[in-house]
């Protein structure tokens, strides 16, 4: 069971998914067994949870079975600390589309199983090949989920996605077959192992080409300004379930990969590249608040908010210590939980009143006071309140940003100040205020709806004020990452102590 | 000597080259390809004579076998062509671009 | 040491608790079926005034201990712990940490009694209680943090309640932009306070992140980086105590509820930055520099509030700015290292400012929410309770002996003058005396004179026993608060300063007795010019006056706030504007665009080059030949 | 020496024949013009003392192929108004050398390269039937066997292009 | 004996090509049952060629055919591949002309004479031998394209095709003559020979000659700039001729590419700039041409030159020491699969003769025809190389090769292009998916095209995961 339970939670929704798109199936049946399938996966991962140690930080729940002896691919899994959280939050949050968006076809549910099959086997691969494949697979049901069950001009959006992610994609590709070949020249044997590869240290023009090939890819992804501009049209274009999908999971899978791939093999990259990827991190995070600020559209300014929360999150892995990559680590999940319950909340307003404009819309949280409720919890995690999930991690980047770089720290610390300048405002305009004749007919949440909501909810406070069972599973993988890699030099950095001299000093050893 | 065979049979060649490319009419355009055809033969003839080996003339004889199917194919095209316009501009077959 | 105690969690718990039963509680049936106000304002109540009593435990508990002994600490569990930084989540309770329980939860349940009459007929009764609630919870958080994190967690939840609070009424769209205004704000101190926190760790955290191990680390803290946190920390004060340049908050807080203005914006969240200023004094006392900073923007906060003070005609707003100008005193207090004093300012303003906002809350109360004090007048006859304890009020607040306020003011003035800062002192006394002139403007304009809005006057009224009785005890509480911490010169030998000492790090610097007498001889005098000012103006009901000119300029804030408006505010929401009509289309996504025209372009091209003439295509192919032939000539070299 | 006389008189005339071909407006003269070149062309296999490829030269090539060229020129009986108005002819011709021009200077340069040597007549059977039969036999029986091959395809492709024949549906 | 079992898929095909030829003149026999014998003949061919293992360089009867032949495993899966695409567009044309009326008999006989030539270009080792297999090729292709006498636009397309064909055998003739001035010889045993003795560089002759024959031969490979003619001639061939010159020529040219430049390291290393830059123009060329087209088999055309493109790089890539031609041969067999799987599937949802043929003639397929709009989708995403298709494979195997022979740029040429390759496979995809349906594909009969496609449709992703070839 315990080498099996990666390929199960992999594999049951794939297959379910695809046998679905095969047979003809009623959307209601496709639902249930969309919701039943999504269950077992999360009591896998609950299973996986708590039967999992972290204490060593290697890989655990290791299978591999030999694909193609000749270049050294297998099918190999395995899940460590740094992508054991991922994978929760890429287990956990699905069951709730399935129960909070009834009316839509077949397709739609089995393009659901399929990505969170695609997303869970990207996530736990440990064979670069298979997880290139998964990464590529993930895409394209968003691809037809897009252009299938989109807005109005979905075409352009589900085309731009694809063709932007996929661009980025082919440069990894690249990237990985570097990888394999300086791997066979180091060594003399073909390997994809991660394990393996990330034995090596790269550096050099060419690994500086494939350092940007992974970085290009992932920051697409996640996305990372300036690379961010497919975003709000898929977003805003994309069903609510999708978008949950892109914004609560996928765009994590790319902070994953840069923390699994890039910070362990391409030091020099790193050393070199890192304090420009943090500013595009901070810039991207306040570019994208501000714009948020901006729209009329309830999804875009989401978008854009999810966008720029992405920023904060990429800048904890470029400041190379621990605290920060704790904290990146444990942010994926609370912003994925965050922000998921914020675009699912936005997609039953979608629903009941036909509309996203936030002009429309106003006076809710007399109308559905639960609601509110939930939106507000959701919208002070994803602002990073204490108590909430989206402070720890907060918290932990900025600190870890001081000791890398101060102006970087003092950007990313704006990011408590640009995250409530939209979101309060939105709220206020959204539930605050006067009715309209439109907004009196809002029905709170069914008692279905809030127990769906509900744990999410729960999770959020609790992963808020007992962090420390999730943060010792992660930390012991945060810090194998981090051994091979002697910290990036910053611009500014704090030196701890030492009595009298000046010690916020420039420190210039670039190289 | 032997080179001044060799430099007529590279001119006879290139003369078929621009034949192809300067002419319209199907027949003149074939003919144009024969003589590249016979311009190698010679090639390897005056080889054969150069390196006092046969090879050369079998080479030849291979070469005039291919030539003659062409040509027979090539004739059959033709009038499958004249049938349909009863031209034998090649432009004028130019229903299939962009 | 510090010895553990285990009820330490109730404090806060107790309300905290109370929050979630009574939001739960509200939410199940605030849509059908109501239930009766006494049960929401019942079980609001049970929480506050449980915690009043641990917080005496604790107090006694202190006092029973010797005094450097005086530290009750409970460690839950490790919050989160990542390599060298290792945070839990626990209480300390120390002198300074008592002092703050008591009155807070003291206030706080005299103003959840107070509400439950004020805030009767109210359709989210229970809202607003789970609000208060929760907000009292923060604060006893924030007050018994072991650490500057768990600090951080009070600190910014009563931000949260402050801006749930005071949007209450928020059908009115300018109440919601007010409570946003102070949750921005707020957070932009915030920044402050979290780069701080990072900095201290970075700093001398690596061995405990908790006040103890910090204090006793204290030393290895370098002057430079030392300078760096407290100054980041005080962003954080100014952000939280509405010092310069964030104190533009404030007033407009003034949109919640009365008891809300009473218990939040008056006695309790806004003094936390100084408690935290004092919280911190084993550093601030190591960075002299970073003091006389502290102390100078409190004492120009102090005057510049006080000179709006004394313009307004909302009287809500009258009192907004004098909590502002008495907080710039009790930072002035702090920043001089006199941080005795100025808790002490912060215990008693506490009181009396509290008293203040609850009178006028009832003023309020009485004449159907009207705030405008030039429609009020002669109010005396008809409530002549409030008029009494307001007058108490008036009296501490303008610094009348013997009333409290009047020796926690001298106290810090006192020591700015002995600590050699005498710009501060001089500074100090002036306001004092404007103090004194803008608080009887409003006790006169309101309470003397003849009613200037008849039909008001007539159904005014004096408010039921529910907000009265806790308007009595809090005019006692402000009569003879000040006499716990009488100076020498009085016959005292301040208790609480001495009370305090254990958890502060400051040195009482000794003077002559005549100084002393000198500073209190001026203070007094300073209230005596403010009074007179005030009587010879209003003394027998003025009629409303014109506001032009300087009196315009005054009222109107100096345009502080139009200034904030159009320097932050708009160019930021025209960035917003320009980034997502202009720059994201155009230039950040403008490239991929580019590039796709162009490929689209070359491919309309290259429909033309397959023109479909035969010869064409061959032609094609001895064009690239000849070029290639010429290229193979080359490098043959032939 | 009669032997150089001869080349150049042959390469001079094969030379010509080739311009006519390009040159000549109706592809019957052109034809005319293409076997004087294939004539001289055998004229100089005769000079390299390759006797077998001179009596094929003239039997099958001149002989059979153009006149089978020739036939369908005519029974296609071309006029002047079927024959493609090629205007720009000249320009073509003149564009075509310049393109043309690298092509052939590699082509001669390479020719250059090689050995020279002069072309006496080898006596002993060289290039006479039985010697090339038994080389074809002997060392070429593979290419030999598959143009066999070759040739039925040219057939039936003849065949399935230009046959009369009604297909069976 | 040995010798005879490598050669007799060759011999078993060219006899059948002769045997149909002769059963057709009688025509007696409907046109479903000479398929089916088609089909068989290939079949069996096909698995006698699996059967034989040829290890290392044989040469079938050394004494008689004085090593003209050579056989190794390259020409063993390259046989394969050759045979397979015969078998599947033998089914291809099957269903083809179950919809369009025009036949002739003589068409399978031909397509067996097209396919032994193609077997002889993969086993040939001499110059000449080379040549005439070419013609062999392409004489029986030129016919089958052609064969419909009442179409101007096949007669069109025989045309170009017959034109340029004949006009870069030339080349091929010229060059050689060129190595045979240099070598003496026209084996490639004896030129691999002379040119390790006395350096390729030394004697211009044979540069040249190796340019001319490489020249002819990426002509027939449609490389960049001899490629004008291949978009014309597969719009103008009939579908199932179109599906089949896609695949089994380009598969038997690329062999003998190989096979001639690998007989010697020297001569490939001195032709790699070339190669670069050639396959850098070609995709870029390809990608251009392939984006304006609305007509399908035109844009499949141009797709076909990318893909030569990708092969050249492959080609670039291989090192003759240990010469292992697997990611050419595993390319060609993923681009063989898709593109056979999608003419298979265009030639039953083509409709009476080829009435859909642009992309807007698929709109909504997936609505009414969900599986074959499925299986048309899988060989698109195949062909563009997303995983975990077989062109993912391919491709996977080409860039690795590229940088494992430090070919870093070559490598980033060919991921740029297949981004841009992405705009016109997925545009049919979203035309087929997301567009409302207007006619409702209706098929004529029950054929074998439906089968053959979904036995592809499953290759494409066997082959990815067991990749024999390599």
């Amino acid at each position: 069971m315990s080498d099996t339970i990666l390929s199960l939670m992999i594999f049951a929704p794939l297959l379910a998914g695809l046998i679905l798109l095969l047979v003809p199936a009623g959307k209601e049946a496709a639902r249930g067994v969309g919701f039943v399938v999504s269950v077992i996966v999360v009591l896998l991962s609950l299973k996986l949870f708590f039967s999992f140690s972290g204490a060593s930080g290697t890989f655990e729940f290791v299978q591999k079975v030999v694909l193609i002896e000749s270049l050294g691919i297998s099918y190999s899994l395995g899940v460590d600390g740094i992508s054991l959280l991922v994978l929760m939050a890429a287990a956990a949050l699905f069951p709730m589309v399935y129960l909070l968006f009834k009316s839509k076809e077949k397709g739609y549910y089995s393009n659901l199983l399929i990505v969170q099959g695609a997303m869970i086997g990207a996530i736990c691969a440990s064979d670069m090949v298979l997880f290139y494949i998964f990464w590529e697979v993930m895409l394209l049901p968003v691809f037809f989920m897009i252009g299938f069950y989109g807005g109005p001009n979905r075409l352009s959006a589900t085309l731009k996605i694809t063709i932007y992610t996929i661009a980025g994609s082919l440069l990894m590709l690249g990237s990985i077959a570097y990888l394999g070949v300086a791997y066979q020249a180091q060594t003399g044997e073909w390997s994809f192992d991660m394990a393996k590869l990330t034995q090596m240290s790269l550096a050099g023009s060419t690994a500086t080409l494939a350092f940007f090939g992974f970085m290009i890819a992932f920051a697409i992804k996640i996305p990372l300004f300036p690379f961010h501009t497919w975003l709000p049209d898929a977003y805003t274009e994309a069903p609510t379930g999708t978008t949950f999908v892109l914004s609560a999971i996928m765009a994590k899978i790319g902070i994953y990969a840069v923390i699994r791939f890039v910070v362990p093999i391409f030091d020099e990259g790193m050393q070199n590249y890192a304090l420009i990827l943090a500013y595009a991190g901070v810039i991207g995070m306040i570019y994208c608040g501000v714009t948020a600020l901006a729209q009329k559209d309830f999804k875009r300014m989401l978008a854009f908010s999810s966008a720029s929360h992405m920023g904060v999150i990429a800048v904890g892995i470029f400041c190379m210590n621990l605290q920060a990559l704790t904290g990146t680590l444990y942010q994926v999940v609370a912003h994925a939980t965050s922000t998921g319950v914020l675009f699912l909340l936005l997609g039953i307003i979608e629903e009941r009143m036909e509309t996203r404009t936030i002009g429309d819309l106003g006076g809710i949280a007399y109308k559905a006071p639960v609601f509110a409720v939930f939106f507000a919890v959701a919208m002070l995690a994803s602002v990073g309140l204490p108590g909430t999930s989206g402070f720890i991690g907060e918290f932990l980047i900025i600190l870890g940003a001081v000791k890398f770089d101060i102006t970087v720290a003092v950007l990313a610390g704006t990011a408590l100040i640009v995250g409530v300048c939209y979101m309060l405002w939105m709220f206020q305009r959204v539930f605050f205020e006067k009715n309209n004749q439109k907004t009196e007919m809002f029905k709170d949440l069914s008692l279905i709806e809030t127990l769906t909501i509900l744990p999410v909810i729960i999770l959020i406070i609790f992963m808020g004020i007992f962090p420390q069972p999730f943060i010792q599973k992660i930390t012991p993988a945060a810090q194998r990452q981090l051994v091979q890699h002697q910290p990036a030099a910053g611009g500014t950095v704090v030196q701890l102590t030492g009595n009298g001299e000046p010690q916020i000093s420039y420190n210039q050893e670039k190289d | 000597m032997i080179l001044n065979y060799l430099s007529l049979s590279v001119i006879l060649f290139c003369l078929g080259i621009l034949g192809v490319i300067s002419r319209r009419n199907v027949f003149t355009v074939f003919m144009a390809i024969e003589l590249m055809l016979n311009a190698a033969n010679l090639a390897f003839v005056t080889l054969a004579r150069l390196h006092e080996s046969m090879d050369g003339h079998v080479l030849a004889l291979m070469v005039m076998a291919v030539a003659a199917a062409e040509a027979a194919l090539a004739l059959a095209v033709v009038i499958l062509l004249h049938k349909h316009k009863g031209k034998l501009d090649t432009n004028v077959f130019s229903l299939l671009k962009g | 040491m510090e010895q553990t105690a285990t009820y330490l969690a109730y404090i806060p718990l107790l309300p905290l608790g109370g929050a979630l039963v009574l939001g739960i509680l509200h939410l199940a049936t605030c849509q059908q079926k109501k239930i009766s106000e006494k049960v929401f304002g019942i079980l609001g109540c049970i929480g506050p005034i449980l915690s009043f009593l641990l917080a005496l435990r604790v107090f006694f508990t202190l006092k029973g201990l010797a005094a450097e002994e005086r530290i009750l600490t409970q460690k839950l569990f490790t919050w989160f712990s990542v390599g060298e930084l290792d945070v839990s989540m626990g209480f300390l309770a120390d002198p300074l940490a008592s002092l703050m329980l008591i009155f807070v939860t003291l206030i706080g349940s005299l103003i959840h009694i107070y509400s439950i009459g004020y805030m009767a007929k109210d359709r989210n009764f229970g809202k607003f209680f789970a609000y208060m609630n929760l907000f009292l919870g923060s604060m006893l958080v924030l007050v018994l943090g072991d650490g500057p994190v768990v600090m951080f967690v009070g600190w910014e939840g009563v931000g949260l309640c402050s801006y749930l609070l005071i949007s209450y009424y928020s059908e009115d769209r300018d109440n919601v932009i007010a409570g946003n205004k102070a949750f921005i704000v707020n957070r932009i101190g915030d920044l402050g306070f979290v780069l701080g926190m990072s900095f201290l760790f970075w700093g001398i955290g690596a061995d405990g992140f908790d006040f103890l191990s910090l204090r006793s680390n204290a030393h290895n803290l370098t002057p430079a980086l030392g300078l760096t946190v407290c100054l980041l920390l005080f962003v954080g004060a100014t952000g939280k105590s509405a010092q310069i340049p964030l104190y533009v908050w404030l007033p407009d807080a003034m949109a919640g509820p009365t008891p809300v203005s009473a218990l939040i914006h008056a006695a309790t969240m806004v003094t936390a930055g100084v408690y935290m200023v004092a919280r911190f004094s084993f550093i601030y006392a190591h960075v002299p520099v970073a003091g006389s900073v502290v102390a100078w923007i409190g004492i120009s906060t102090a005057l510049l509030a006080a000179v709006f003070a004394m313009f307004q005609r909302d009287i809500k707003k009258i009192l907004a700015y004098s909590t502002i100008s008495q907080l710039g005193y009790m930072f002035a207090g702090v920043g001089v290292a006199a941080y005795s004093a100025g808790i002490f300012h912060v215990f008693t303003h506490a009181f009396f400012k509290a008293l203040l906002f609850l009178g006028a809350g009832s003023v309020i109360y009485a004449l159907h929410h009207q705030q405008d004090i030039w429609k009020m007048g002669g109010l005396r006859e008809k409530m002549p309770v409030t008029y009494k304890t307001m007058l108490v009020g008036a009296l501490a607040l303008a610094g009348c002996p013997p009333f409290s306020g009047f020796f926690s003011k001298d106290e810090i003035l006192y020591s700015a003058l002995a600590s050699g800062h005498y710009g501060i002192w001089l500074v100090g006394v002036g306001v004092a005396g404007l103090t004194a002139y803008y608080t009887f403007r409003m006790i006169f304009v309101v309470f003397h004179g003849r009613p200037r809005d008849r039909e008001a006057y007539d159904h005014a009224h004096e408010p039921p026993k529910i907000m009265t009785v806790p308007l009595i005890i809090l005019a006692v509480g402000s009569l003879f608060a000040g006499f716990l911490n009488l100076p020498g010169i009085f016959g005292g030998d301040l208790e609480v300063s001495q009370w305090l000492a254990p958890s502060l790090v400051e040195h009482h610097p000794h003077t002559s007795w005549f100084i002393e007498l000198l500073a209190v001889l001026i203070s007094i005098a300073a209230f005596a010019l403010g009074f007179r000012a005030a009587y010879r103006k209003f003394g027998e009901g003025a009629r409303e006056p014109s506001f032009t000119g300087f009196k315009q300029f005054g009222y109107r804030k100096f345009f502080v706030d139009e200034v904030y408006h159009y320097t932050l505010v708009v160019p930021y929401q025209l960035a917003g504007k320009v980034i997502s009509y202009f720059i994201e289309p155009y230039v950040t996504d403008g490239p991929i665009k580019v590039a796709v025209w162009l490929y689209r372009m070359a491919g309309v091209v290259f429909k033309f080059v397959q023109v479909g003439y035969v010869r064409v295509y061959a032609i094609y192919m001895v064009i690239g030949l000849s070029i290639m032939s010429l290229l193979l000539a080359q490098s043959l070299n032939l | 020496m009669t032997s150089t006389l001869l080349f150049f008189g042959f390469g001079l005339l094969s030379v010509l024949g080739a311009l006519g071909l390009i040159l000549f407006r109706h592809p019957m003269n052109g034809a005319m013009s293409f076997v004087v070149t294939l004539i001289s062309l055998a004229g100089l296999y005769a000079l390299l003392s390759a006797k077998l490829i001179f009596a094929i030269q003239l039997i099958v090539y001149a002989g059979a192929i153009m006149s089978l060229i020739l036939f369908i020129i005519m029974f296609l009986n071309i006029q002047e108004r079927d024959l493609p108005a090629e205007d720009g002819r000249w320009f073509y011709l003149a564009g075509g050398v310049a393109v043309i021009a690298p092509i052939t200077i590699l082509l001669l340069k390479a020719v250059k390269s090689l050995p020279g040597g002069d072309t006496v007549i080898v006596g002993g059977g060289f290039g006479g039937v039985k010697e090339v039969g038994v080389l074809l036999f002997r060392e070429w029986l593979l290419p030999f066997e598959i143009v066999s091959i070759l040739l039925l395809v040219a057939l039936v492709g003849a065949v399935v292009l230009a046959g009369k024949r009604e297909v069976k549906r | 004996m040995h010798d005879l079992m490598v050669i007799i898929p060759l011999i078993v095909v060219g006899a059948g090509a002769i045997l149909l030829m002769l059963l057709a003149s009688f025509q007696t026999l409907s046109k479903e049952a000479l398929s089916i014998l088609t089909m068989g003949i290939f079949g069996f061919a096909f698995f006698v060629q699996l059967a034989v293992s040829n290890s290392g360089d044989i040469t079938p009867f050394n004494d008689i055919f004085n090593g003209m032949m050579v056989a190794n495993t390259f020409t063993k899966f390259a046989g394969l591949i050759v045979l397979a695409c015969g078998f599947f567009s033998t089914i291809t044309a099957q269903t083809y002309f179950t919809q369009n009326e025009e036949f002739v008999l003589e068409f399978y006989s031909l397509m067996l004479f097209a396919v032994c030539g193609m077997l002889l270009l993969t086993l040939a080792a001499e110059l000449m031998t080379v040549f005439i297999a070419i013609e062999i090729m392409s004489l029986a292709v030129y016919t089958l394209v052609g064969y419909d006498r009442k179409s101007v636009v096949r007669s069109e397309a025989v045309l170009k095709y017959l034109m340029l064909g004949a006009f870069a055998g030339a080349f091929f003739v010229m060059g050689t003559v060129f190595i045979y001035a240099g070598a003496k010889s026209t084996t490639f045993g004896t030129i691999a020979g002379v040119i390790a003795e006395n350096g390729l560089v030394r004697s211009p002759t044979m540069v040249v000659g190796a340019f001319f024959i490489l020249v002819a031969l990426f002509f027939k490979a449609a490389a960049f700039p001899f490629h004008a003619w291949v978009v014309d001639v597969y719009d103008g061939a009939p579908l199932p001729v179109t599906g089949f010159m896609a695949t089994a020529v380009k598969t038997a040219v690329f062999a003998v590419i190989v096979n001639f430049l690998v007989m010697n390291s020297e001569l490939r290393d001195s032709w790699i700039t070339f190669l670069f830059y050639i396959s850098v123009i070609t995709m870029l060329a390809g990608n251009l041409i392939a984006l304006g087209q609305d007509n399908l088999k035109r844009m499949l055309a141009a797709s076909g030159i990318v893909h030569t493109g990708y092969l050249i790089i492959a080609v670039a890539a291989v090192n003759a020491q240990e010469f292992t031609g697997g990611a050419i041969l595993f390319y060609l067999a993923a681009y063989a699969v898709s593109t056979l799987g999608l003419f298979a599937a265009l030639s039953y949802l083509g409709g009476k003769e080829e009435k859909r043929v642009s992309f807007d003639d698929f709109k909504g397929l997936a609505k009414v025809r969900p599986y074959s709009a499925a299986a048309l989708s899988i060989f698109l995403l195949s062909m563009a190389g997303i995983p975990p298709t077989a062109g993912f494979m391919g491709k996977f195997y080409v860039i690795t090769s590229a940088i494992e022979a430090d070919l870093i740029f070559l490598a980033i040429f060919g991921i740029f292009s297949s981004i841009l390759s992405m705009w016109y496979y997925l545009r049919l995809i979203i035309v087929m998916y997301f567009r409302e349906p207007e006619d409702q594909f209706a098929i004529a009969e029950i054929t074998f095209a439906p089968i053959g496609t979904i036995i592809l449709a499953f290759s494409v992703f066997a082959l990815s995961f067991f990749p024999v070839v390599l």
